[in-house]
């Protein structure tokens, strides 16, 4: 009966629902776009009713939330919470530093595209993106989940040679744990 | 020749044996002691039969040896432990230097033990119980001058407790004209309407080896500075004789108890309840202040002891039975911890709990061992030490009425799952540290014996009725008829009871569906991962760097308790010791060394003696 | 100027001690430009004598013209309420300056900062190498001679479309009616 | 064996009951919560959805044996108290063991699920952790005094340990134990703050400061099976709570469907009302620190207690 | 051969004067006769100490006048028992001293054994004698000889320990005088059965001085409290064979002066009493001095007295068992205190500074007598299975008997302090490694063979005492048959015409 289409796919359904409404979200609060998070929770605008909500542990989150520019250093870091994170799993790339580096487009420290490194599931543009624009992401990766395209923990693994590479660019000096995948 | 001679004979040429043995193959003197102990258990359970008596005369002085239904339960206990120890100590004394010393010391202080368990007088009673003593106390310093001064420290305890039990024992000589313990209870000895002073004695005496307060401060360094297969035996059973010479004379001193002294027995009654309440509180906060796991066990064996005691000063038939449950149980568990702890001590070199985390992956069966010994001291069902814990509050909220002492009990009792909690985590929980990567598990003969008194706890939490059926002969000994017991159910004085066997079932089958269902679901998607891979923020801790929260553990609890610790029996033992000194140190002034003082003194003396001489010396 | 008497008094003060030039910038602003060597020896003076017991800042300037690297110790006094600057100049290559840390603790974090970000070296000065950045191995970025916008575009990924980023400072000094300083053309990024 | 296969039905009813009203009770709090924050709020099944989206996360990461049985022992202790207290008083629905069980037992079976808890926690090797564990082993021996003095009062008030019993002696004689002793009760009350861990007494996760302690290093499957256990032992303490002090539930003379539907909503009813209490106190406070919280334990509440236990011989 | 107790004095004196006569043979006969000699006291004490069991008494009259006017040579069982222990004691001494070399290698080698015979010669002489005059005599040559062979290392300390020595003992011997001086007035004889007989006869207040007179001066030779200053310097400068020797026959010989004065001689009200307060004021302070010595042998004579003082006590009780208690702890201090001084000795000449603290860890060195140090420490603590327990336990039985749970517990409590103080030094000799022990001082193999020979007493005792005690209970019956030992003396002995 499992192995049934239209049985998968209600579960499927069920289940995508589940993920959709229950989003744990670990807020990497990298750059000035960590201030937009507390009035996106609070009272008025309130996330929680999307059931966002926040997530202390990379163990317990779904959603991985960039906010700002990354420093070559912090993406070492971004790299590790994001792979200790547990499938499925989705990143929210948040406000245009994350996209092409915003205003430190030029820094000789700051990285440029956040895909290249770790796979993005949604961009908010702005800078900064006010607490509408971010739930509109989060209301928009939603809909991704229910559609099942918003797996990007999977892609990751199979193309980790391809973001490894990327990654070791700019991280030269690779002392990151091995994973047993 | 007689049984129990043979059995003295045979552990005294053991000791002898074990000593010459040393010096020609060191590695067969602990086999030597293994095959003394095992023979002398089977002679004795096979060969001893209950209740025979063995009457002889030394000095003078008329000697009993026979065993009867109460101390049966001891010697089971006794022996029982001291097979699974000395096995345990094959290996784990292997590479440690005066083997033959300390084996023949070990033999001796069972032999010790032993006596006791069939001595039905009180002067056998007393020389084994002196015999036990010594060889315990050349144990203690065997670790040479570290431990020197915890060894004085518990011999001059010991020497406390012995002639306080000297005093009564030959007070009851004086009065009652006998030696012989049946007979002087018979005529009266521990009615406790004269002559009070002489069960008091006694139960300071025994009270001293059960590590009750204030007599308590030689146990911690003393069990933790033994080497760690014997201190399996030194808290496990040796302790315990504490509690069977204490368990004796309260039971007399109870059944014996008339209208007149009723108030007396109250009062005694209850002193010795709350100094086991307080025993228990205050080795529980001290233990879980403890860094060092050896450390860590001595304090808890104080609490447990305190526990037992205030089980026995009960005097209800519940208290005494939980009291000698507990002290069958505690022995079990006891032993099996102090043999983890030796365990982790021989392979890994030190038993620090802030230099040592993460050893289960080294040491599973170990860890197993552990797990469940300290589930039973924790008195978390379904093992054995809940079934001892729930007399202990039954007997306490039902017969005694003694609700106030619950309350200090049960917080002691929370405040053990810490440090219980504490003794697991410190040792095998937490990021492996990298400089005992190398460390295995102990050898098979050291895992034999912990795992055997694992299971053993385990039995004894689904069909406590196995240690109910001695207990409860041994009890009618002391005088309490109709003892009830079942095989797994428990009841207490209202008629209500619990079903160990039930609960198990229940608690095994949630379990098994339950570890079925986690164990199955997704069970490709479960990685198990290093304990170098946590979530720190992102940042990646290096090689050497281990995160484990060990110092301080429990800060923030020793804060609140703080007025708790502030007073040290320690402490109040130590200033009386200096207050003594010096008046030693006053004494020894007398003499000045100088002759014309001599003469002095000597003229004075003359001079007094002549003034006086009418009051002294009459016709 | 009448009214910056404690200012000139301090000036006065410190340039008959070492017989160095300075001036009063305004009211509880003072300079003094040191040479390397004495840099130092005026701090320990405006510590000990003259009450400047806090190094408020410490930074450095290169001045790829001149050849030279500018040091700048900001110290606050707050009983004159006085920020002093002392400024001295080193050469380029192979920068070298004399540690303070011993009279200031905090000087430290300062000192290693600037030996990351310009490349002087402070000899004796403890902590690692690295600072603030992580693995670090090419030119010290803060010095005018590197060319962050080459290694960022020779190192990170660029996206597409964002290769009109245009120096706006034109188009901006046009709309406020101002003009572009001359020093500023010679920093343009588009070269 | 009919006996047996009712038993087992039961015991799975009861299992669910527990778990729905506990994970309802918690969307409820949240919900409600959000409008005291003047905010809109998740929907009331929240809860249920979070925790199926945990239980479907297709990886889980386990640190060890330990850490794959922490779960495991959370359930047992939940299931197993949940089974030896009594839902409905007399109700044959409900299996209902307590004529075997007893409050000494339920008191150290519910610390088993704690115990496992924390060895799972521990083998993680995530300081933040031992850190919960040890804050969290602490508070427990601080609120555990107040608890158990009141419940030793009701024990000798009645003379019985069985939770059964004393939900019977309140309905025969109509008087709650909340009115015959007070003091018990309001030491029972003030214990309950810590034994629900909301705040002030959250030091245990401690948000913000310990990441959120304990479950640290659970993610998926575990996170999702202790938060059941959480909810059933939610449950639970409410139950025991009401049959204790509130006068319990269900009518042992009629055990019919429509007293059986009764009989549980006037079980819900008292036990939402007596989960208001913790929650609102927690509204209105900022955290402890962790001897503050053990200090609150052992004045007033142990104090009340103390004059329970009193209270309890001498009327 | 008939054995008679004129042997006791008559060999020894002979020896005594043949032996620099025979050196001129031979010079080991220097120190090989006096061992005959011994062993010959062994010999007569066995025999009469068998014969005196079953007969109750012998008396050997010296010059052929009958008592009471002559001289007569009284053996009990009480003084049996005592000469035959000064006797063995006395054999083990000599055969410990034989080659031992911080002995031989002093000049004065040749008075040394001499004057070791002489005061056992002496210490029996006071156990058998019957006249109280031939007592002080003896008393006497005890005295002289003790000073001597305490000031034997002609060092400073030795000379001021013997000058103590001298000083007090001349008070001791003082005293003893003058109480024989008012005796003879009062009754007119020295005979002890006739004083014993017409005790009665003296006014209370004449009485109670001499018995005053007698106690000071012999509780001098006693160590009782505070008449002992001269014992723990006398212990501490004495060559090692010489301390064991004061310790097993010196006192044992005051002891049986003080008893035989107060049991025979006296019918006094109080004295008993007074007895267990003396013994009672000396073996606490005498305890409590011990813990803070430094010099193991001046620990070791705190000890001692300790011990007498606890000896005084079980005589003071005055009940039969008290007595045999009392009896079998002059035993017992005899065997062990000698082996604790000749192990102590032996232990001491290996410390530079002759402290405690400097034989850390001797007994990787010294394993056979460490172990027999340790031995008798744990015996004279009273630890069972060894034979100071057994002793310990009747003196509280007789204490018991009698009730006094006081003293039980004052006995006890000292017994605590023993402890302490022995167990530091078992300690110390086993458990600290630190110090490096170059040239150690071992003992020669007949000292080691005396040790062993006292050792295995010890052990033998502790684990069958009825071994000994039939004899003790029969000595201590006779001892307070105060009334037979007058009959037998003036009536049964008095030869019929």
């Amino acid at each position: 009966m499992i192995n049934d289409k239209d049985s998968q796919k209600i579960v499927d359904y069920i289940q995508n629902f589940a993920r959709k409404q229950s989003l744990f979200v670990m807020a990497y609060g990298t750059g000035c776009g960590a201030i937009e998070i507390p009035a996106t929770m609070t009272s008025r605008y309130d996330a929680e009713r999307f059931g966002i909500r926040g997530a202390a542990t990379p163990r317990q989150a779904d959603v991985l939330l960039i906010t700002g520019y990354l420093a070559t250093k912090t993406l070492k870091r971004v790299i590790r919470v994001y792979e200790q994170m547990q499938e499925p799993k989705y990143v929210i790339g948040f406000g245009s530093c994350t996209i092409n580096g915003g205003m430190y487009f030029d820094s000789y420290n700051t990285i440029n595209a956040l895909e290249q490194y770790i796979p993005v599931d949604v961009y908010i543009n702005g800078c900064m993106p006010r607490p509408e624009s971010v739930i509109s992401g989060f209301v928009k990766l939603q809909e991704l989940i229910q559609q099942g395209k918003a797996d990007n923990g999977k892609k990751y693994r199979e193309n980790l040679e391809w973001y490894r590479t990327n990654q070791k660019k700019i991280i030269k000096n690779w002392k990151m744990p091995d994973y047993n995948w | 020749m007689n049984i129990f001679f043979l059995i003295i004979l045979i552990f005294f040429s053991g000791a002898i044996l074990s000593f010459i043995i040393n010096r020609i193959a060191p590695k067969f003197s602990g086999i030597t002691t293994f095959v003394t102990i095992a023979v002398v258990s089977f002679l004795f359970f096979t060969q001893v039969e209950i209740n025979s008596i063995t009457q002889f005369s030394l000095g003078g002085i008329q000697m009993q040896f026979g065993v009867n239904n109460y101390t049966y339960i001891f010697a089971i206990l006794v022996l029982g432990l001291s097979l699974l120890a000395s096995l345990f100590s094959i290996k784990y004394m292997q590479d440690n230097d005066r083997l033959g010393y300390f084996y023949s010391n070990f033999i001796l202080s069972i032999a010790g033990m032993v006596g006791i368990i069939f001595s039905r007088d009180f002067i056998s009673f007393f020389i084994f119980w002196e015999i036990m003593t010594w060889s315990s106390y050349l144990i203690v310093i065997y670790d040479g001058a570290r431990s020197s001064r915890s060894g004085l420290k518990y011999m001059i305890f010991s020497a406390i407790g012995a002639y306080a039990m000297l005093t009564a024992i030959v007070s009851i000589k004086g009065s009652y004209g006998t030696f012989i313990i049946s007979e002087a209870i018979e005529n009266g000895a521990f009615n406790f309407t004269d002559h009070i002073y002489i069960p008091i004695m006694l139960l300071v005496g025994f009270a001293v080896k059960a590590a009750l307060m204030p007599l308590h401060v030689w146990a911690p360094n003393a069990y933790s500075k033994s080497p760690m297969s014997f201190t399996a035996i030194f808290s496990g059973a040796m302790s315990k004789m504490g509690i069977l010479g204490m368990g004796l004379v309260l039971a007399s001193v109870y059944s014996h108890s008339t209208d007149e002294n009723a108030f007396n027995v109250l009062i005694l009654r209850q002193i010795l309840g709350w100094l086991g309440g307080i025993t228990a509180v205050m080795a529980t906060i001290y233990a879980l202040i403890q860094t060092d796991a050896k450390k860590l066990l001595a304090y808890s064996s104080v609490a447990q002891l305190g526990y037992i005691i205030v089980g026995l000063s009960t005097g209800t038939k519940l208290g005494v039975m939980a009291a000698l449950f507990l002290a069958i149980i505690h022995a079990v568990f006891k032993g099996a911890l102090f043999m983890v702890a030796g365990a982790v001590e021989r392979q890994v070199g030190t038993t620090d709990m802030t230099k040592i985390s993460g050893l289960i992956r080294k040491m599973p069966f170990t860890f197993f061992t552990a797990l469940v010994s300290i589930i039973a001291l924790a008195g978390i069902p379904p093992l054995g030490g809940f079934v001892g814990k729930w007399m202990l509050y039954e007997a306490l909220i039902t017969e005694s009425n003694n609700y106030f002492l619950v309350i200090v009990i049960f917080f002691s009792s929370t405040a053990a799952f810490m440090y219980s909690y504490r003794f697991l985590f410190g040792l095998f929980l937490g990021q492996e540290e990298k400089e005992i990567e190398h460390v295995k598990e102990a050898p098979v003969t050291m895992i034999i014996p912990m795992v055997i008194l694992a299971l053993i706890l385990i039995v004894t939490g689904v069909y406590p009725g196995i240690l109910f059926e001695p207990i409860a002969q041994g009890m009618q000994y002391l005088g309490y008829s109709d003892v009830n017991w079942d095989m797994s159910v428990l009841v207490n004085v209202w008629g209500e009871e619990s079903n160990m066997a039930y609960i198990n079932l229940t608690i095994g089958v949630v379990f098994v569906v339950i570890f079925i269902f986690l164990t199955l679901k997704n069970l490709k998607g479960t990685r198990y991962v290093g304990t170098k891979d946590i979530s720190t923020s992102g940042e990646i801790p290096t090689e050497n760097e281990n995160l484990t929260f060990q110092l301080d553990f429990f800060k923030p609890f020793q804060r609140a308790a703080a007025p708790l610790y502030k007073r040290s029996m320690d402490k109040i033992w130590n200033d009386l010791g200096n207050a003594l000194e010096a008046i030693f140190d006053f004494t020894r002034r007398i003499y000045t060394g100088n002759g014309q003082t001599y003469a002095l003194f000597v003229i004075i003396f003359l001079v007094i003696l002549l003034i006086f001489k009418n009051t002294l010396f009459t016709n | 100027m009448t009214e910056l008497i404690k200012e000139q008094h301090l000036l006065d003060s410190l340039t008959s001690a070492f017989k160095i030039k300075g001036r009063v910038i305004r009211d509880r602003r003072v300079e003094v430009f040191a040479d390397k060597k004495m840099v130092s020896g005026i701090l320990l003076f405006a510590k000990k004598q003259l009450g400047f017991i806090h190094l408020a800042h410490m930074t450095c300037i290169d001045w790829i013209d001149e050849n030279k690297f500018e040091l700048i110790y900001t110290i606050w006094s707050p009983i004159e309420k006085i920020h002093l600057f002392v400024k001295t100049k080193i050469e380029r290559e192979n920068p070298e300056m004399e540690n303070i840390d011993s009279i200031w603790d905090q000087a430290n974090t300062y000192e290693r900062e600037i030996r990351e970000m310009f490349g002087i070296q402070f000899p004796g000065l403890i902590g690692e190498q690295d600072f603030a950045l992580e693995d670090w191995d090419e030119m010290p970025p803060m010095r005018k001679d590197f060319d962050t916008k080459k290694y960022a575009l020779e190192t990170y990924y660029q996206r597409p479309g964002r290769e009109d980023a245009k120096d706006v400072r034109e188009t901006i000094s046009e709309r406020s009616g101002t003009k572009v300083p001359d020093f500023a053309k010679k920093y343009s990024r588009e070269k | 064996m009919e006996d047996l296969g009712l038993k087992i039905f039961g015991a799975i009813l009861t299992t669910i009951l527990g778990f729905t009203v506990g994970m309802t009770y918690g969307g409820i709090v949240r919900k409600l919560t959000a409008r005291v924050q003047n905010r809109y709020g998740p929907p009331f099944y929240q809860n249920f959805l979070d925790l199926l989206k945990l239980q479907v996360k297709k990886t889980n990461i386990a640190h060890g044996f330990m850490g794959h049985m922490a779960p495991v022992w959370i359930i047992i202790a939940a299931v197993t108290v949940l089974l030896f207290i009594p839902i409905l008083n007399g109700n044959l629905w409900f299996p209902n063991m307590s004529f075997h069980g007893d409050l000494i037992f339920l008191l150290y079976m519910m610390v088993f699920g704690s115990l496992g808890m924390a060895l799972g926690a521990g083998q993680s090797g995530n300081p933040n952790s031992a850190i919960g564990v040890s804050r969290g082993l602490s508070q427990m021996v601080g609120f555990e005094i107040p608890f158990v003095l009141s419940l030793v009062a009701l024990m000798i008030q009645y003379e019985t340990t069985s939770v059964q019993e004393l939900t019977q002696i309140q309905h025969e004689t109509g008087v709650w134990n909340a009115i015959s002793n007070p003091f018990a009760f309001l030491a029972a009350l003030f214990a309950s703050l810590g034994m629900f861990r909301y705040s002030p007494f959250d030091i245990v996760g401690a948000p913000a400061e310990l990441a959120s302690g304990p479950v640290s290093e659970f993610g998926g499957k575990y996170l999702g099976t202790m938060m059941s256990g959480g909810a059933i032992f939610a449950f639970i303490k409410l139950t025991l709570y009401v049959h204790l002090f509130l006068g319990g539930a269900g009518n042992p003379d009629n055990t019919g469907i429509i007293a059986t539907l009764l009989g549980l909503g006037v079980l819900l009813i008292k036990t939402f009302t007596l989960y208001m209490v913790p929650v609102f106190y927690g509204w209105i406070n900022p955290r402890y620190r962790t001897e503050q919280a053990i200090q609150y334990f052992w004045r007033w509440p142990t104090a009340l207690g103390i004059i329970g236990v009193i209270w309890a011989v001498y009327s | 051969m008939v054995i008679t107790p004129i042997h006791y004095i008559v060999v020894p004196l002979i020896a005594a004067f043949a032996i620099p006569l025979l050196s001129k043979i031979h010079k080991e006969l220097f120190r090989i006769v006096p061992g005959i000699v011994m062993f010959y006291n062994i010999i007569i004490s066995f025999v009469l100490m068998k014969e005196v069991n079953e007969v109750g008494y012998i008396s050997e009259i010296i010059a052929g006048w009958e008592a009471p006017w002559g001289i007569n040579l009284m053996i009990t069982p009480f003084s049996g028992f005592l000469a035959s222990l000064i006797s063995v004691l006395g054999f083990l001494i000599w055969l410990y001293q034989y080659r031992f070399k911080k002995v031989i290698d002093v000049d004065e080698i040749k008075s040394y054994g001499i004057l070791q015979m002489m005061m056992i010669t002496g210490a029996i002489g006071i156990i058998i004698t019957g006249d109280i005059f031939n007592l002080f005599v003896f008393m006497e040559i005890v005295a002289i000889t003790a000073v001597s062979l305490t000031s034997f290392y002609r060092g400073r300390d030795g000379a001021e320990a013997g000058f103590k020595y001298l000083l007090i003992g001349g008070f001791a011997s003082a005293l003893i005088l003058l109480a024989i001086l008012i005796l003879y007035t009062q009754v007119g004889t020295l005979n002890m059965a006739e004083i014993a007989e017409k005790m009665h006869t003296i006014p209370l207040g004449i009485k109670s001085t001499i018995l005053i007179l007698f106690i000071v001066g012999f509780g001098i030779e006693a160590e009782m409290f505070p008449l002992n200053g001269w014992a723990p310097d006398a212990y501490s400068q004495a060559p090692g064979p010489t301390s064991a020797a004061f310790a097993g026959i010196v006192v044992k010989a005051g002891i049986y002066g003080l008893i035989r004065v107060i049991y025979t001689l006296f019918d006094i009200e109080g004295a008993f009493d007074f007895l267990i307060i003396a013994g009672l004021v000396t073996m606490i302070i005498a305890e409590f001095s011990a813990v803070k010595q430094k010099n193991l042998k001046r620990m070791l004579a705190y000890s001692s007295i300790g011990q007498m003082g606890l000896v005084l006590i079980a005589f003071g009780i005055g009940t039969k068992t008290a007595v045999f208690a009392a009896l079998f702890l002059m035993f017992n201090h005899a065997i062990i205190k000698s082996l604790l001084f000749m192990t102590g000795s032996i232990l001491m000449y290996n410390s530079k500074d002759k402290t405690i603290s400097s034989i850390h860890g001797i007994a990787k060195n010294l394993p056979f007598v460490s172990i027999m140090f340790a031995i008798g420490a744990f015996a004279i603590v009273g630890l069972p299975p060894f034979s100071g327990f057994w002793s310990k336990l009747y003196v509280l039985t007789a204490a018991a008997d009698k009730e006094m749970i006081m003293l039980i517990i004052a006995i006890l409590g000292v017994s605590i302090v023993e402890i302490v103080y022995y167990f530091r030094v078992v300690n110390k000799l086993y458990f600290a490694t630190d110090i490096e022990h170059l040239d150690i001082f071992k003992p020669s193999n007949n000292s080691l063979i005396a040790m062993g020979i006292l050792t295995i007493t010890i052990i033998v005792i502790g684990f069958y005492p009825d071994l000994i005690t039939g004899y003790l209970h029969n000595a201590a019956d006779i001892l307070l048959d105060r009334s037979s030992y007058i009959d037998f003396v003036l009536k049964a002995n008095v030869p019929i015409q």
